[in-house]
């Protein structure tokens, strides 16, 4: 559960209460955040704050605070609930702006809201880091001010179809079962034209509109056209809704693909077997191969917890045993790029910091971190395509990040009802 | 000039809340968002007000108004800075022909009836968009970055987090002038008859019809406005799932009962209520914010059921601050 | 049987009546008479639940039911025939009577009495399959009536049952509330028809302003009187 | 000629409650309509003032057909009615509620000329001491009083009352007879026809008598004559009042 | 022919889901028809309702339709505290009022339903088989809610008309101060049809997630209030059994128009479903202004 005195900060570790080091003074840097805790996409702004929670936790007392010049700065988050609402959304953009003084500020979920904090942080001159905003159009609107954290939405699909094409260089018939939604559109139609490139053959592309509860018309219809592989999704509800429809309907592909849904325990947990071999792709998962070792491979700096780390102050912060989903890595690695960036820049001026993050590169447990210094556009960070094996999430692509081989084909509906799983 | 007189509260009201946004810091997009519920009222109010009607398809004509300044921007900004008057005329002019064509419609259904109806008409409209892929379907219209190309990137940040707040103030104000025009003259009396029965109005003499569609054009016509300016140009980009999203509906009920439908005062003090108590549970309370707001809510109309303007103007009835509360 | 004493309501903050006391004997027609706006069809209502008094007391066979709902009231045996009749209008006329006796002491001699009301209306008998709305004043005026005798009253409160009636039903109606009375029913009736309810009247109260000014036994009471009550005092 | 209906008929379901009904009326008249309950005289109003279109038949106003004419232009051209049942509006205050009448009646008044003209008929009708209150509050009497001024403020050329004196006391009675009676001479309004139960109104008023029957016209003529025919007798009043 | 096939199946599925709308929107015609209230919060009781399935299911493996008794149950208590708590008190005031309560009633719910469960979407699997017709499949729990629905619209139906508890309901509706006269206690048949509205649309969610056993989360009645609404009116707002079958109609129109409907280029058919099922309803109320079953009577 959500409680509101978690607004506060993180109490400072007693040892650095007691002794603050004589020479460095402490003083606070507010990050600000306009969050989802209600309406329409409270699921995702839940883990996002957890996730920011955890980042600033690690800051405070484990990196020891934020190191520019001869001060140190702890963080705080400043938060309000936006309710998924854009008139909020702007008001509440502004009071972190003006009010609370904030200057670097996490942007609110989705697309639609970034775009209508955007003009306001662009007003005031404030950073405004998209951890939840994928659309790639954001960062072609020209803000200055505005950067991205997660892999936009063109590369959601991108990684699973050259993950099919690797294993079965044979499949071929495409089929496209999607939300109609601005965001999914624009992973689709990344996705579409990648797949022509790749050779695939898409022969059958229809959209259900949101709220749909009886996918039946279009799932009856698909079956005609005999497809190997399914690539489709939205969000949670129609996610769990069209795999839940496929398997009444005895639908059968050799591997489907479906976006946000089946990052998440509830898929299991709701459809059981019928989840087994479903492929998803995340913008992170628990597993994922990120560490200090691999950075340094990469000649890049290591920034934040290790994933143990993170794991453990998930749950410390949120309570529950709930495990993180990649919307609260994606917001905590915002954050961590912001500290990151600041303390490359040895500044606390928006602009500077801004300019600083054109250049930086760095790893956390999140994965690489670059930014398009033209668009602001996140192009360092990789997704990865989890699968279901057995009644757990596995990361299957790309092989770096891989903690299991990817199971494929997918057993059938008829098979799973027997009990099959999805595992050698 | 009665209307006018019964009008300067809500003149005074909203000079208030603009110096109080121009002066404080920080206060600026916190008037913005009570202007907005605040304009969303006063234009709600003028059909519901005068007809007793609740529309819950309105917010098709905040849309449609949304997507007329999209246009106008999209296909006109050579003209500079003409082609956001443009948008605003061409938001109205949306609205008005749809509501003419709805009004055709769903003005002969009764009460309940007709309310329900009309949200058949906003979600067909909806899916019409989605479903024909008109404008952009589900991808909408984008229009920062062209804008910012266009006009400039000052200009832009200034016409959305500026002009389109400021304008609102004056739909608000306009919108209550009109519906006090209206309440004083011929089109009032006819409307109260209609309200209380409809075919006894008709068997005296009144066209209801043409007067329940009077209100309804001229209420849509100002959503259309408030669509053009509090979406299209404050946003600066358009999705049908939000601007057809019923949820505006809604609020707009809430603040009108809130404050007391038919008054001129009400949605004033309704939008004025409702988006300090929401914005600042926002900021103290994220996250349970409306768990506090729904028992305050059902308080207030279980004490108020005239809301607040209504229970005054019952109060001071036959004292000298009757002229003031209306 | 009913008595009512120092009875004051009225409507929000304005008192209608001012003290009305009544006595209502057992087995016979008392009717109120009095101008336009009195408070007669206010002191039904007051003595029948559906406004609640300010003040005094009603007593119902030796039981106080000032603060009794209208429900149980009805199931202690009083039935209201409201002005104005109130009928189901969608409902059969079977319908009616049988929410009629929707109380429990009417439930159990609900066959009893539909014989009894379709004996004193057979035009309702005939009728019993035709929804309430269609039919014709006078005879929804008599299953306003009927609708009430269902309930098993011993006392039956009538609210201008002739008016907006065509003279020859008008007759008939005082005919029937002349049976009821001899069936041993208790009435309490108000009515604008001076003249025909006097014929029938055991005892008169004469009401101007929310207040009894005048009463008696028909033969008592004094052209005078009852013109005064129409000119208003 | 005022007013010509001829053989109107409707019917609702299967009860024909106007049942070709013909008749005319000229300028200057005092109309009585009775008949039992049911036969069909307020749907007859209805159709003469447009609540209803007709089945079947024409109503000719003036010598315009305006059996299809919407209610509200029927009003301009001069047809006011009352309710049987009262219909005020309710919220609106008694006032207020007469001066809609004549803002939208036959005359075409701004609504301070109607204001000052409502006052006036209240006086007439003798209410005006409940001018500012909700029509709502009213008795069922009252309500009907309103409603003979809201219609008068019309300034009809014909006016159709629909017991407006039931429930009244013969006191009232007997003051409303000698107001329209004088509202008949003195105003423009050329006719009033009236719907009543009440023989001691029809007798003092109308100048000619329309019984219905079932939907039909059973009789019609001078006051006494009609009332004294023995199917008038037996089918309506069921003795002899005069 | 595949596309005839596919039309059959679509209108089977139409047919199915067409009870579990009708079922799901009876609840707001019945407060309706004895209140006058429109309930703007329905959804939130329809999400409560497919919530009882789910806990039940998954704490104490009660298979979905047995639900169904403790929504019942639940939904009399929640529908009485409401009635009791607030909207007693506007069962006079102007009709608007209400809706403002209900808003604010709806709202608490979700709230406190999301407090307790949070902002997940859960789901549960009652794997139990289906029906091959050849053309497609139909499983058992969908079958079953499909029946159910019928059978629960049929049991109201017959307690409105047939019991004398019904008949006194509708005395209410049709002239209040003629049920006082009646000795009807006018205020607990309130109380009890606004319960029994609540229970019933409870029970309609408990059919929704047995019919649909995904997605369900506290936000998911918003859909299911627009729709209701919009199917009530179809069948007559007022009248419960009216928005049965036109929640039936309305099922079949919308999967039945899909394959039509695909036939056409250039469209997206499954958003055009919906605006087809749109226009039919603004057509059948220019005919039939007040809805299928005319909506006068309960
Ligand atoms: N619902 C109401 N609200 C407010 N005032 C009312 C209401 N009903 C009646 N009154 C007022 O109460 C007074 C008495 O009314 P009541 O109906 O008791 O008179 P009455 O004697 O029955 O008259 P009538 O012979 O016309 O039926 C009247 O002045 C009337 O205006
Ligand atoms: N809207 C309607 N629907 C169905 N039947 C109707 C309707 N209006 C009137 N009727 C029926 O038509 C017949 C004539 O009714 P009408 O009201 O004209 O009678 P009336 O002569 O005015 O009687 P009363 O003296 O009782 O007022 C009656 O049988 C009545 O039930
Ligand atoms: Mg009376
Ligand atoms: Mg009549």
């Amino acid at each position: 559960q959500q409680k509101p005195e978690e607004k506060a900060t993180p109490t400072p570790t007693p040892a650095e209460a007691k002794t603050p080091a004589p020479e460095k003074k402490v003083e606070t840097i507010y990050f600000g955040a306009p969050i989802s805790l209600s309406g329409k996409f409270s699921k995702e702004g839940q883990m996002s704050l957890w996730g920011m929670q955890v980042a600033i936790k690690w800051i405070n007392e484990k990196h020891g605070g934020i190191k520019v010049g001869d001060k140190v700065y702890k963080v705080e988050l400043k938060y309000y609930d936006d309710e998924s609402k854009k008139e909020n959304v702007q008001s509440l953009v502004e009071r972190l702006a003006t009010v609370d003084k904030v200057k670097f500020i996490l942007a609110p979920y989705s697309s639609g809201l970034t775009l209508a904090a955007a003009p306001i942080a662009e007003k005031y001159g404030v950073l405004m880091n998209s951890h939840g905003g994928a659309s790639d159009y954001i960062f072609e609107q020209g803000y200055y001010y505005v950067v991205q954290t997660l892999s936009p939405a063109s590369k959601y699909q991108t990684g699973f179809l050259d993950m099919v094409k690797k294993i079965d260089p044979n499949a071929k018939k495409l089929a496209m079962v999607y939300e109609d939604t601005e965001f999914s559109r624009a992973v689709f139609k990344a996705a579409k034209e990648y797949a022509e490139k790749l050779g695939f053959e898409v022969v059958y592309e229809k959209t259900y509109p949101k709220g749909t509860t009886d996918m039946s018309p279009i799932l009856n219809e698909l079956k005609n056209y005999e497809p190997e592989i399914l690539i489709g999704g939205g969000h949670f509800a129609d996610g769990q809704l069209l795999v839940s429809q496929m398997a009444e309907l005895k639908v059968n592909v050799k591997a489907a693909s479906i976006l946000v849904a089946p990052t998440l325990p509830q898929f299991y947990e709701a459809l059981g077997v019928k989840a087994e071999g479903i492929f998803a792709p995340a913008q992170w998962e628990i597993g994922v191969k990120y560490s200090p070792e691999v950075a340094k491979q990469l000649g890049i700096d290591w920034y934040g917890p290790t994933q143990e780390e993170f794991l453990e102050m998930f749950k410390e912060v949120s309570g529950s045993d709930k495990p993180p989903s990649y919307h609260a890595v994606e917001a905590a690695a915002a954050v961590l790029s912001y500290a990151y960036a600041i303390e490359k820049a040895q500044s606390l001026d928006p602009k500077v910091v801004r300019e600083a993050m054109n250049d930086i590169e760095f790893m956390c447990v999140y994965g690489k971190w670059k930014i398009d210094p033209e668009t602001g556009k996140q192009i360092g960070h990789e997704m990865v395509i989890i699968q279901w094996q057995g009644g757990k999430k596995v990361i299957v692509w790309p092989p770096e990040a891989a903690n299991a081989e990817p199971y494929y084909p997918m057993p059938t509906w008829e098979e799973k009802e027997q009990g099959k799983l999805a595992q050698k | 000039m009665k209307p006018i007189k019964d009008v300067i509260p809500n003149l005074i009201f909203l000079i208030i809340l603009f110096v109080i946004g121009s002066s404080v810091e920080g206060m600026w997009q916190p008037i913005a968002l009570i202007i907005f519920y605040v304009a969303l009222g006063q234009a709600f109010n003028i059909f519901l007000g005068l007809t007793g009607y609740v529309d819950f398809g309105y917010v098709a004509f905040l849309g449609l108004g949304a997507y007329g300044m999209a246009l106008a921007i999209q296909n006109f900004a050579h003209l500079g800075l003409v082609s956001i008057a443009i948008g605003v005329v061409a938001g109205a002019i949306f609205a008005a022909i749809l509501s003419l064509a709805v009004g055709g419609v769903a003005l002969r259904l009764r009460g309940a009836y007709f309310a329900i109806a009309t949200i058949g008409v906003n979600e067909g409209f909806r899916f019409f968009i989605e479903g024909t892929r008109l404008w952009g379907g589900t991808e909408g219209i984008v229009l920062s970055g062209f804008m910012r190309k266009t006009f400039g990137s000052e200009t832009t940040n200034f016409l959305s987090t500026y002009v389109s707040d400021v304008a609102l103030f004056f739909v608000a104000f306009i919108s209550a002038l009109i519906t006090s025009i209206y309440l004083r003259s011929r089109i009032g009396y006819a409307l109260l008859a209609m309200r209380e029965d409809e075919e006894v109005a008709k068997v005296m003499g009144i066209n209801v019809t043409k007067y329940k569609i009077l209100a309804f054009i001229t209420s849509a016509i100002f959503a259309g406005i408030i669509g053009s300016l509090a979406w299209t140009l404050k946003l600066t980009y358009v999705f049908p799932e939000d601007v057809f999203n019923i949820v505006y509906t809604v609020e707009a009920i809430v603040i009108v009962m809130l404050g007391g439908a038919g008054t001129l005062l009400g949605p004033l003090v309704g939008g004025t209520f409702y988006a300090l108590l929401k914005y600042y549970l926002n900021v103290i309370f994220p996250g349970v914010q409306l768990l506090i707001l729904a028992p305050i809510l059902i308080a207030v109309v279980v004490l108020f059921p005239e809301g607040l303007v209504g229970y005054l103007k019952k109060k001071v009835r036959g004292t000298k601050l009757e002229d003031f509360v209306r | 049987m009913l008595e009512t004493r120092d009875l004051e309501s009225g409507y929000g903050e304005m008192q209608v009546l001012w003290g009305v006391n009544l006595k209502v004997n057992k087995g016979s027609i008392t009717t109120i008479l009095g101008a336009n706006g009195v408070g007669k069809t206010t002191t039904l209502k007051t003595i029948f639940g559906i406004i609640k008094p300010w003040k005094g007391t009603v007593t119902f066979k030796r039981e106080d039911v000032t603060l009794k709902k209208p429900h149980e009231k009805v199931e202690m045996g009083i039935a209201y025939v409201p002005e104005g009749r109130h009928l189901f209008p969608l409902m059969t006329v079977e319908e009616n009577l049988r929410l009629g006796a929707y109380t429990k002491r009417a439930e159990e001699r609900f066959e009893e009495n539909l014989s009894f009301v379709y004996d004193l209306f057979p035009i309702l008998k005939e009728r019993r399959k035709q929804r309430a709305g269609t039919l014709s004043g006078g005879e929804q005026q008599m299953l306003t009536i009927a609708r009430a005798l269902m309930s098993s009253p011993e006392l039956i409160l009538m609210d201008e049952p002739s008016q907006g009636l065509a003279p020859k039903v008008v007759m008939d109606l005082f005919e029937v509330i002349r049976k009821l009375k001899e069936g041993g029913l208790t009435i309490l009736l108000v009515e604008q028809n001076v003249y025909a309810s006097l014929e029938i009247a055991d005892y008169v109260y004469l009401m101007s302003e929310g207040r009894i000014f005048a009463e008696g036994r028909r033969d008592e009471i004094s052209e005078e009187d009852i013109r005064k009550a129409y000119v208003g005092v | 000629m005022l007013l010509r209906v001829e053989n109107l008929r409707k019917s609702f379901g299967g009860i024909k409650a106007v049942d070709g009904v013909t008749f005319e009326i000229e300028e200057g008249e005092a109309i009585g309509i009775v008949g039992p309950n049911g036969s069909g005289k307020t749907t007859l109003y209805n159709l003469i003032s447009g609540i209803y279109l007709p089945d079947e038949g024409k109503v000719i106003f003036e010598g315009r057909d305006i059996t299809n004419l919407p209610p509200y232009e029927r009003a301009k051209l001069g047809i006011a009615r009352t309710f049987q049942i009262p219909r005020p509006f309710g919220n609106a205050t008694v006032l207020e509620n007469v001066a809609i009448g004549a803002m939208f009646g036959r005359e075409k008044l701004s609504v301070e000329e109607a204001f000052e003209r409502a006052e006036e008929y209240l006086k007439l009708v003798g209410i005006e001491k409940l001018k500012h209150k909700e029509a709502k509050l009213l008795t069922p009497l009252e309500k009907r009083l309103m409603e003979l001024a809201r219609a008068l403020a019309m300034k009809p050329k014909l006016l159709l009352l629909d017991e407006v004196m039931a429930g009244m006391n013969p006191v009232d009675v007997d003051r409303i007879i000698e107001l329209l009676k004088k509202i008949h001479r003195e105003e423009d309004i050329a006719i009033v026809s009236m719907v009543e139960h009440l023989m001691q109104a029809i007798v003092k008023f109308a100048e000619r008598v329309i019984v219905m029957h079932q939907g039909k016209i059973l009789v019609e003529g001078e006051p006494e004559k009609v009332l004294n025919h023995p199917k008038v007798i037996e089918v309506y009043l069921g003795k002899k009042v005069i | 022919m595949a596309l005839v096939e596919n039309l059959i199946s679509n209108l089977i599925y139409g047919l199915l889901l067409g009870t579990i709308y009708g079922i799901s929107t009876m609840g707001l015609s019945i407060i309706f028809g004895v209140l006058r209230i429109v309930n703007v919060g329905h959804g939130a009781f329809v999400m409560i309702g497919a919530f009882t399935v789910y806990w039940l299911f998954v704490l104490y493996g009660v298979i979905p339709p047995a639900a169904l008794f403790f929504a019942l149950l639940f939904g009399m208590i929640i529908g009485f505290a409401i009635f009791y708590s607030g909207i007693k008190r506007l069962v006079d005031a102007p009709e608007l009022a209400t809706l403002l309560a209900t808003f604010g009633y709806g709202l608490l719910i979700e709230e406190l339903a999301k407090f307790f469960w949070g902002p997940e979407f859960y789901g549960y699997s009652w794997d139990v088989g289906s029906i091959n017709l050849g053309i497609t499949l139909i499983p058992y729990p969908k079958l079953l809610a499909a029946l159910l629905s019928v059978f629960l619209a049929f049991s109201v139906y017959t307690f409105i008309r047939k019991t004398k508890f019904g008949m006194a309901i509708r005395a209410v509706v049709e002239d209040r101060e003629g049920a006082l006269a009646c000795g009807i206690n006018v205020n607990r048949i309130y109380a009890l049809s606004f319960a029994l509205g609540i229970a019933l649309t409870m029970m309609g969610g408990v059919l929704v997630a047995t019919y649909t056993p995904v997605g369900i989360n506290v936000y998911m009645g918003g859909g299911y209030t627009l729709k209701a609404f919009v199917i009530a009116v179809l069948g007559g707002l007022a009248s419960p059994i009216g928005s049965f079958y036109a929640g039936i109609l309305f099922g079949l129109f919308e999967n039945g128009s899909y394959t039509l409907l695909g036939l056409i280029p250039g469209i997206e058919p499954f958003a055009m479903t919906r605006f087809i099922a749109f226009v039919f309803l603004l057509i059948i109320l220019l005919v039939r202004p007040t809805g299928l079953l005319r909506g006068e009577e309960l």
